[in-house]
């Protein structure tokens, strides 16, 4: 195909179409468990299922900064765990705090664990992977020491934190509000400006994006730090949500976090990957966590279920990703000719 | 001082932190004791094995151990007492040949009974209920469960109908999104029991969120300084839980009185726990401290202060 | 790829720091008996850490390598119940073991994907599997020869009084040995570094990529087997849980070894290293009674601190490494 | 074109090491406005250390960057961009999921929106079209908004030359920037550099390929071991006097005298088809003979090697070695019938960067039992160090790779040196059927005339070579017979006796004999692009 399309000024929107399919896909799971339990397809449930998903939701779009770089961010569910501790304590420390204050606490203490990362890696030319995951586990074991092992419950939680996710805003909770916010800002920030475009740039050819004059240091250093600033928001709300702050909390959520990338499409590779894609990632996991237990399928069977549709959706992925070659030939000649070899044929 | 080490499931977690305290309690009173308090990152047998050789290395004298595993931990513990270290299980058992004996807190048949009871006392003579319990492989908690079906299978309790057994895996989210689920594939559900303090606590918080306070109860096995806001927000009525204080006091007493020679570990020995009082070893060497302690709006406050 | 690089030699300076140090420090932790028992912590580790450690090296990762472990062991349970004597018992164990690392190879070789997705998803899967068979039950009653192989020391072994040496600890020696040879000395150890450091240029030089690939993740399988086997000796019960976290510390151990993450460089040598370094650290710390939340966040900070240190005096590293044009690692992978 | 003009850019006493490697020691030159100024130098000799030093990607050691006569330091490559030097780098610095003008504008896209800085977004309309006007310039016949994976490595090309016009630079370094274009293409860029040179920018130009330098270039600088060794006027300058200077002594003739006559067929080659790539290639070749593979470049004469090497799954065809038919599905299996490729893309597919030059060499000879030299340079799955390095010391000897030692990596050698070893992995194998694609591109004359020297002893060894060149006179020069590829098609095939120069590039272009003109811009394959007049048959004149 050589002649270029034209387009509507813009960034092109990439795998459109693989994303329809997720979004059947959603959509048919939906409709199918609806059939075996109508109660699924209520606005209440749907409202649940957004509600459950807001604080995947505001992580994934962390992470897919950092996906969209080459790296990736393993400690984030450790340092939500943290951020959401260090809040409590702070919140059961100082009760006259007010909610902008505790907010802002929240996204400086993750933005401050998430600079951490950011810095380690770019000052010291060190994997991502190995980096998160060494601070996985010593922002995991801060919460202890931090904490004293103790955990702080449901009356010692800073009543302004408890009420946030509860609290609606026209009709919607406002866990579901802060989830629509950090989109839009992702989206924003992806889309119209000259540092999102940068993230998708060095990600896609690192070594060509210090040729290109990109500050390219700042820029991943930015991306560890949203990731970082995300999931203290997630932690504050979090904590908010279940009213309980302790060592263990949300232990393991970062591989959740993750599959949802990659179920959405964000490549594990770099510089590629949408905030819509990703969103339809959250809610498959959304929809799909609903579901089991409404249909009543044995807890025992719900993890190897999980891993099935991660390996499907990836391969799925995969193949729709796959490039369609060069075409070097003309494609009416293609057509016109056979690919059977005629002189193949005496063998 | 002689070291008595007391090896719990995981670390950061309150029962067994009360636990400790009251090991700290006996160790006081006992004079010449050092109290170890250990326990392994994740609640595994394998971390607690990891933690167990340490302690061999240490020359501890006694291991006073809630397992997480009642087979795995056998071998090590065995070696342990090879190396003529006294070995006592409390909380949740290890297998009789890897151990001297265990203190359970309580007998499972008096807390299946207890947990039915709670639930009776929330929602009356009929309604349907729902356990959320923490993994799937929990010893006791599938005990318990057993017990509660038995109990249940009694003539008084015939109004109760146990519609389902969730997990929710000790994990906050994962009980609090097995709760929800429970509301929605049973409309009519009237009490949710949760044998355990992570589950109890989540459901507790599901039902008010849903604002089914009222409709619904939680009951089940919780801590008082977890449970007092849900007391008071009428989405508990009442829970139960034995007294981990006591129970971490009365372990370092029996493992005290193997290190000192005074307990041998045969059936029918009688052996003391300071103030707690005295237990008997049964066949298997086990003992039940005492019957959970019923807490409601009455008594929670006081206790939240302590644990 | 020289055997004893630079990060060798400060391995070796912290293994005997931690020895000397310690040893001082704590009564009892240089005793042949502590030091007996501090090999348990490390030498079934070491079986999954060296397979992974290949992986790495070829570019590749296993998360799901302790999953396998479990299903491993769940197999060898399943076969006991089912009467099976010892050959049975391995036989289903390694027949499982292969047949999962074979599923994640079939998976990334074929469908071209990335391994680390790949095994996110077949160790929820794997794990599940355990779940779903094993349930809330535990697979116990394991016979003696098994306890043996797990707890047992090589004196009674070769009826040798006094020779306190686990067993295990001499499987360890074993296949660190074997690694060693085929990492450094053979003909494949060679074309899995030409895989890691540039696998499309690979694959024109003749070598079966995908074969070796392929190869890598039944080995993995196997050494997951292996190391299934001896645990579940060692602690005489299945669940479905066993050596749950275990991924993350064979990926620890690894990248500790000095093995790249972004494939193409590493030794042998240095992930025995790096095993013997953790487990002598987190041996003393536990009999310094740290916590074991504290001491995985010591691990963590010694990972990342051990990573960090060489670097500290290069300032803008960073950049000049950037500067070198290089082959596009991972992304020629997958398009290859 | 006057002396007298000042310089804009003058570098002085330039020095930079690379640990052991002193890459540049005493550089000076003077780049004046609207003047080109070739700096040309063997493989190695630092040229492009010396633009990665001028754009601010290396800081000199030692030295002064003058620009108007102020010394100044490009901290980083925006600080250079800033002050007007503008580089088109030998490795392409292109963004594949970003849209061309997205690549135009990286780094300083025009934002709009309220004045505070932290507000201001993205003005895509502004982008697009400006990209559009500085592509157009170029003459590219695409969209600002194609995807840039969607373009050939032509069309990235001219991208980045799109984005060094559109940056109003003062300076413009072209490194290599022909490489990868067509002759029609070619010629077109001629156009633009003199459209630079009007509009009064200093252009320095670095290439291999001396056509160019006398068609643009107004004076030379050359590069002999990282020092300028002589500068004058190109048009003062012959060829061989150049030659002379870089390579500090004289190389008369550049093609070797290929005297062996073709033996007995080896390799028959019988419907080879891609579904989308190339259809129904057919050809033989025989022992001791070369055989020309010519064509514009994305005539998909790659693609057909690759098949042959069993990398193209989809192709399918017949293949037969001493008139034995092969299964060809992977390397392994062409390697093990005796066939063996240089391919295309040194860096990628060639070499091993991270291995040593020893490792690189003996990567391929460690091959499996299936292979002729299998055990020969290993005991049994067992290394065996010294007949590698035998193997490695008599090659690095033969090819005479310029190299500190065996041990040192790949990533320390320059781009010809880095061709020599990747050439070298295969003789290791004495192979029967060697594939060379493009062995010559991007490497100095030096390097060049051994790397001819050594095909021309391959085939008088007996092997059969398949070179595949987009340069004309090499295939003129060396092939026995040419085959003439276009759009995935076999079009002609000539003997060496047959052919002529005109005919070759007429066959290979598609156009008529009997049109006037051969300059007729062509349709690349992979992008047709609208015709923009350049200078006649200047290209071909080599
Ligand atoms: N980043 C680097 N690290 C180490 N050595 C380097 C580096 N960059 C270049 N060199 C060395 O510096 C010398 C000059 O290399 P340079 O790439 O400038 O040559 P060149 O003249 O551009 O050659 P070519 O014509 O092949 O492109 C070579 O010996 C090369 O190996
Ligand atoms: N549109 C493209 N997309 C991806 N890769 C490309 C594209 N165009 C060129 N390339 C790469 O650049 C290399 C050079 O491409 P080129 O245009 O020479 O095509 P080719 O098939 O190699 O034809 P030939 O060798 O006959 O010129 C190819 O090996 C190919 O991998
Ligand atoms: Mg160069
Ligand atoms: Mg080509």
């Amino acid at each position: 195909m050589s002649t270029a399309p034209t387009r509507p000024a813009g960034p092109p929107r990439l795998a459109l179409r693989r994303e329809w399919v997720l979004a059947a896909i959603i959509l048919a799971i939906a409709l199918a468990v609806g059939l075996r339990a109508p109660v699924f397809l209520t606005l209440r449930n749907a409202l649940d299922i957004a509600n459950d998903s807001a604080i995947l939701a505001i992580l994934v779009m962390g992470q897919m900064l950092v996906l969209l770089t080459r790296g990736v961010d393993l400690s984030v569910a450790s340092n939500l765990a943290l951020t959401g501790m260090l809040v409590a304590l702070l919140g059961k420390a100082v009760p006259a705090l007010p909610l902008p204050g505790l907010i802002a606490a929240a996204l400086a203490i993750g933005a401050a664990l998430g600079w951490l990362n950011g810095w380690l890696i770019t000052r010291f030319l060190l994997p991502s992977i190995v980096v998160t995951l060494g601070t996985m586990s010593v922002y995991r074991g801060a919460i202890f020491v931090a904490s004293g092992g103790a955990w702080v419950n449901d009356q010692d939680v800073h009543p302004l934190i408890k009420a946030l996710p509860r609290d609606t805003l026209a009709g919607l909770p406002m866990l579901v509000w802060a989830a629509l916010a950090v989109i839009a800002f992702s989206v924003w920030l992806l889309r119209w400006r000259r540092e999102g475009r940068e993230l998708y740039a060095y990600g896609g050819n690192p070594h060509a994006a210090l040729y290109a004059g990109i500050p390219v240091r700042q820029r991943l250093v930015l991306a560890y730090t949203l990731s970082g600033a995300l999931a203290g928001l997630a932690g504050l709300l979090w904590v908010g949500r279940y009213a309980i702050a302790f060592t263990e909390l949300a232990s393991g959520f970062e591989l959740t976090v993750i599959a949802a990338c990659v179920i959405g499409g964000v490549s594990i590779g770099g510089g590629v990957g949408t905030v819509g894609g990703a969103l339809l990632g959250v809610l498959f996991i959304g929809v799909v966590n609903a579901a089991l237990p409404v249909i009543q399928v044995s807890p025992f069977w719900q993890q190897a279920i999980a891993g099935a549709v991660i390996l499907v959706s990836v391969a799925l992925n995969a193949r729709s990703q796959r490039s369609a070659g060069r075409q070097i030939l003309e494609p009416q000649e293609r057509t016109a000719a056979p690919v059977t070899p005629a002189h193949g044929a005496a063998a | 001082a002689d070291k008595i080490a007391l090896v719990v499931k995981s670390l950061g977690n309150g029962f067994f932190d009360a636990a400790h305290q009251g090991a700290q309690e006996a160790a006081k009173e006992l004079k010449d004791v050092e109290i170890i308090y250990t326990g392994p990152a994740k609640a595994t047998a394998e971390g607690q094995i990891e933690v167990i050789n340490t302690l061999i290395a240490q020359n501890v004298k006694a291991i006073v151990i809630s397992a997480n595993d009642p087979d795995a931990l056998v071998p090590v513990l065995k070696k342990a007492m090879s190396r003529g270290i006294k070995v006592v299980s409390f909380d949740s058992s290890v297998r009789k040949d890897g151990r001297q004996m265990h203190l359970a807190p309580s007998s499972n048949a008096l807390i299946g009974q207890k947990l039915v009871t709670m639930a009776q006392d929330a929602v009356g003579k009929t309604g349907e209920i729902a356990v959320l319990s923490a993994t799937a492989q929990a010893t006791n908690q599938n005990i318990w469960i057993g017990e509660m079906k038995k109990v249940l299978a009694q003539p008084a309790y015939s109004g109760l109908k146990l519609v389902s057994v969730v997990y929710g895996d000790d994990q906050t989210d994962k009980s609090y999104r097995e709760a929800q689920g429970l509301f929605k594939s049973h409309p009519n559900l009237k009490a949710i029991v949760a044998p355990t303090t992570v589950g109890v606590a989540a459901a507790a918080k599901a039902v008010q969120d849903e604002k089914k306070v009222g409709q619904m109860f939680v009951t089940g096995l919780g801590l008082p300084s977890e449970m007092a806001g849900h007391v008071k927000s009428g989405a508990v009525k009442n829970f139960a839980i034995w007294n981990p204080i006591d129970l971490g006091y009365s372990s370092v007493h029996a493992a005290y009185a193997f290190v000192k020679g005074k307990a041998k570990g045969q059936a029918g020995e009688k052996i003391s726990l300071g103030r707690v009082g005295t237990v008997t070893l049964d066949k298997d060497n086990e003992a039940a401290m005492a019957e959970p302690f019923t807490y409601d709006g009455s008594n929670v406050e006081k206790f939240a202060k302590f644990f | 790829m020289k055997a004893f690089a630079t990060w060798e030699r400060v391995l070796v300076g912290l293994v005997l720091a931690v020895y000397l140090g310690f040893g001082n420090a704590i009564d009892g932790f240089l005793s042949p008996y502590a030091l007996a028992d501090s090999t348990t912590n490390m030498s079934e580790k070491a079986l999954i850490a060296l397979a992974m450690a290949l992986l790495v090296i070829a570019g590749e990762i296993d998360l799901s390598i302790a999953a396998i472990m479990a299903l491993s062991s769940l197999a060898m349970g399943t076969a006991m119940q089912a009467g099976a004597g010892a050959p049975g018992m391995l036989a289903a164990a390694l027949g499982t073991g292969i047949a999962c690392g074979a599923l994640n190879g079939w998976l990334v070789t074929r469908w071209q994907l990335p391994s680390i997705v790949v095994t996110i998803g077949t160790l929820s899967l794997y794990r599940g599997l355990a779940q779903v068979a094993l349930g809330d039950q535990a697979i116990t009653g394991y016979p003696e020869w098994l306890s043996t192989w797990g707890n047992g020391t090589l004196g009674d072994l070769l009826g040798i009084e006094g020779m306190i040496v686990p067993i295990e600890f001499g499987v360890m020696v074993i296949a660190v040995i074997g690694y060693g040879l085929l990492q450094h000395r053979s003909v494949h150890g060679r074309r899995i570094y030409a895989i890691g450091a540039n696998p499309v240029a690979a694959r024109f030089s003749g070598i079966a990529v995908d074969r070796y690939r392929m190869a890598l993740f039944i080995g993995a399988g196997m050494m997951a087997a292996l190391a299934a086997v001896q645990l579940t000796g060692r602690i005489g019960s299945t669940r479905p849980n066993l050596a749950s976290g275990w991924e993350l510390e064979a990926v620890t151990i690894v990248i500790l070894g000095g093995v790249a993450i972004e494939g193409g460089r590493g030794s042998i040598i240095g992930v025995l290293l790096a095993t013997i370094l953790l487990g002598s650290f987190t041996f003393a710390l536990g009999m310094l009674n740290v916590s074991g939340i504290v001491m995985a966040m010591v691990v963590g900070a010694l990972l990342v601190g051990a990573m960090v240190l060489p670097r500290w005096a290069q300032y803008g590293a960073w950049l000049r490494a950037l500067r070198r044009p290089k082959s596009t690692g991972t992304a020629a992978g997958n398009a290859a | 074109m006057t002396e007298s003009t000042s310089p804009l850019l003058s570098l002085r006493g330039i020095h930079k090491r690379f640990g052991p490697t002193h890459a540049l020691r005493g550089v000076d030159l003077d780049l004046v406005p609207g003047q080109a100024l070739a700096l040309i130098g063997e493989n190695g000799a630092g040229k492009s250390t010396l633009v990665k030093t001028l754009t601010g990607v290396h800081q000199p050691d030692e030295g002064r960057i003058l620009l108007d006569g102020q010394p100044l330091r490009f901290a980083d490559t925006q600080a250079a961009q800033a002050a007007g030097v503008v580089a088109v780098h030998q490795e392409t610095v292109m963004f594949e999921e970003l849209t061309a003008a997205e690549n135009i504008f990286i780094g300083r896209p025009p934002m709009k929106g309220p004045k505070l800085p932290g507000l201001r977004v993205i003005d895509w309309a502004t982008m697009n079209a400006r990209a559009q006007q500085a592509l157009d310039q170029v003459g590219a016949g695409f969209a600002a908004t194609t995807p840039v994976k969607q373009l050939s490595l032509a069309q990235r090309h001219l991208i980045e030359i799109a984005r060094a016009l559109s940056q109003n630079a003062r300076v413009v370094i072209l490194d290599e920037p022909t490489a990868a274009l067509s002759q029609s293409e070619i010629r077109d860029f001629y156009g633009i550099v003199r459209g630079l040179k009007a509009r009064g920018v200093a252009v320095l130009f670095i290439t291999h390929k001396f056509d160019e330098l006398f068609a643009v270039c107004d004076r030379y600088v050359v590069l002999r071991d990282g020092a300028s060794v002589g500068h004058g006027r190109m048009a003062e300058a012959d060829e061989p006097g150049l030659v002379r200077l870089m390579a500090g002594r004289a190389i008369e003739q550049i093609y070797p005298e290929v005297r062996s006559q073709p033996g007995q067929t080896v390799l028959q080659v019988r419907g080879l088809s891609h579904p989308t790539e190339f259809h129904d290639l057919n050809f033989e070749l025989r022992r001791g003979e070369i055989l020309g593979f010519y064509g514009l470049v994305g005539a998909g004469r790659s693609e057909a090697m690759l098949a042959l090497m069993g990398l193209n799954p989809q192709a399918r065809g017949e293949i037969r070695i001493d008139g034995q038919r092969v299964e060809i599905r992977d390397p392994a299996d062409a390697i093990a019938a005796g066939l063996a490729c240089v391919p295309e893309e040194r860096q990628r597919q060639g070499g091993i960067l991270a291995f040593s030059v020893r490792h690189n060499i003996s990567l391929a000879a460690l091959a499996g039992p299936r292979h002729a030299v299998h055990g020969r340079y290993s005991r049994g799955p067992w290394l065996a160090a010294d007949q590698e390095g035998a193997l490695a010391a008599g090659l690095i000897e033969r090819l005479s790779i310029k190299t500190a030692s065996q041990d040192t990596p790949l990533s320390g050698l320059s781009g010809g040196n880095q061709q020599k070893v990747v050439i070298g992995k295969w003789l290791g194998l004495q192979p029967r059927v060697v594939i060379l694609d493009e062995p010559t591109k991007g490497i100095d004359v030096g390097a060049k005339q051994a790397v001819y020297r050594l095909i021309a002893e391959m085939v008088e060894q007996g092997l059969a070579v398949i070179l595949v060149s987009s340069e004309l006179p090499e295939v003129m020069n060396l092939a026995h017979r040419i085959v003439v590829m276009k759009r995935g098609r076999q079009v002609a095939e000539f003997t060496r006796e047959a052919a002529d120069a005109e005919t070759v590039v007429a066959a290979a272009s598609g156009l008529q004999l009997t049109r006037p003109h051969l300059a007729e811009p062509v349709h690349d394959a992979v992008a047709p692009r609208p015709s923009t007049d350049g200078p006649a048959g200047a290209a071909l004149a080599a």
